[in-house]
């Protein structure tokens, strides 16, 4: 499940959602909130490209499920005027062993920090991209290519 | 009948060129995207430099595309910076 | 934070009291759930060894510190009888940066799974250890070796 | 004064032995673990058996110890299967 929206999302009630169907023996989630920013405007804005942005989203999900055995997982994603300690992203899974549950849920905050099409704003200021989340997502998909090479 | 392609800027891109979405006509089809880059590049300094980065991201049809892309009248183009959620 | 404990736990209180300190940019849980198992006594028991166990994990947990930066962690595991589905064992870290608590959190089950006095019973049969759980455990313990390495 | 120490057993090892914990009187001080083990496996061949097999855990003063770690009176001793919690 896929969900782009301006609301703050729950722990609990995602939580819930994921051990819904049996055999969930292991939950992983993620949650990433706005932290403190140096600026005298403390205004924290999300913008996103409303239609790319869901599509990049579903792709993401739908390759972890391919990569590991996965029961259910949830990516959630807010958008627009946040303020600090806001829950920004919400990433979890479900499956019947941790291993799984633990490399999909990375995979996918890993991937949608570098492909999703959101852009971060502290007070007037938008947010560089770090090379420390590029670094991340080669590392996904160097293995791929590792993977890959190995079925030849 | 318009050649017309819709283009989005985000981000830092709005700001700076002061445009979040337009409508643009299509000087000839087949356009590549590198053309239409060029053409969009005629504006100013700004709109040269920024189409110019190398760290500037392209979508057609909400998909990234490379400067070999064939863009047709109805399409919908992107321009932004690296991205940054999550 | 650890607690070895017959009571259930709630996740969101343990999310809260993660994010209590300024600064958690990024939270990791990981939650272990009882799975059905194929025995017609659907009794589920947990045993441990009192005193020994809270040591354990009290380890584990300043290993974790000592190896990665984090904002605040927790380490809850059940004992007692249990039925299928209910809630075993929760790991929570948060930190700054994601990479550190998806790994630390990782490592504390990894690591309780080998060395935590905990053993299982499904119905009259005791649960026997996986040789893919000593894997997951000695991957981080080789990767300490080849830290100590390139430190010499 | 004795010389009492306290050994536990735990999961299959104390389902079989029929025992959970118990006294036992170490014969001199030093005593290995080893010479321990060997004591007790004078009980019989399950006691032989359970603390001869390589995959059994012992713990003294709840720390996983090996063979030749030193008993002493007031020790703490266990004796386990792998672990399987999590």
């Amino acid at each position: 499940m896929i969900s782009v929206q301006t609301e703050d999302f729950q722990l609990e009630r995602e939580y819930q959602r994921l051990i819904a169907r049996d055999g969930a023996g292991a939950v992983v989630t993620f949650i990433g909130r706005v932290r403190d920013f140096a600026s005298g405007d403390k205004t924290f804005l999300l913008q996103h490209y409303p239609g790319m942005t869901e599509k990049v989203l579903e792709r993401i999900e739908q390759e972890a499920k391919a990569r590991w055995s996965i029961i259910a997982s949830t990516i959630i994603h807010r958008v627009g005027s946040l303020n600090i300690h806001d829950q920004i992203v919400f990433v979890g899974v479900s499956s019947k062993h941790r291993r799984d549950a633990f490399a999909a849920c990375e995979y996918m905050i890993d991937i949608l920090k570098t492909q999703a099409p959101f852009w971060k704003k502290e007070g007037q200021h938008w947010v560089e991209a770090k090379d420390s989340d590029q670094a991340a997502a080669d590392a996904w998909l160097n293995a791929d290519s590792w993977q890959a090479l190995e079925k030849d | 009948m318009n050649n017309d392609i819709q283009i989005f800027y985000f981000a830092n891109l709005a700001d700076k060129l002061n445009c979040e979405n337009e409508f643009f006509p299509l000087d000839s089809t087949p356009t590549t995207l590198a053309q239409l880059k060029e053409q969009l590049s005629e504006r100013g300094t700004v709109w040269h430099e920024l189409l110019g980065e190398a760290s500037t991201r392209c979508a057609v049809n909400q998909a990234i595309a490379t400067e070999d892309a064939i863009l047709k009248r109805g399409d919908e183009v992107a321009f932004f910076p690296p991205v940054t959620g999550g």
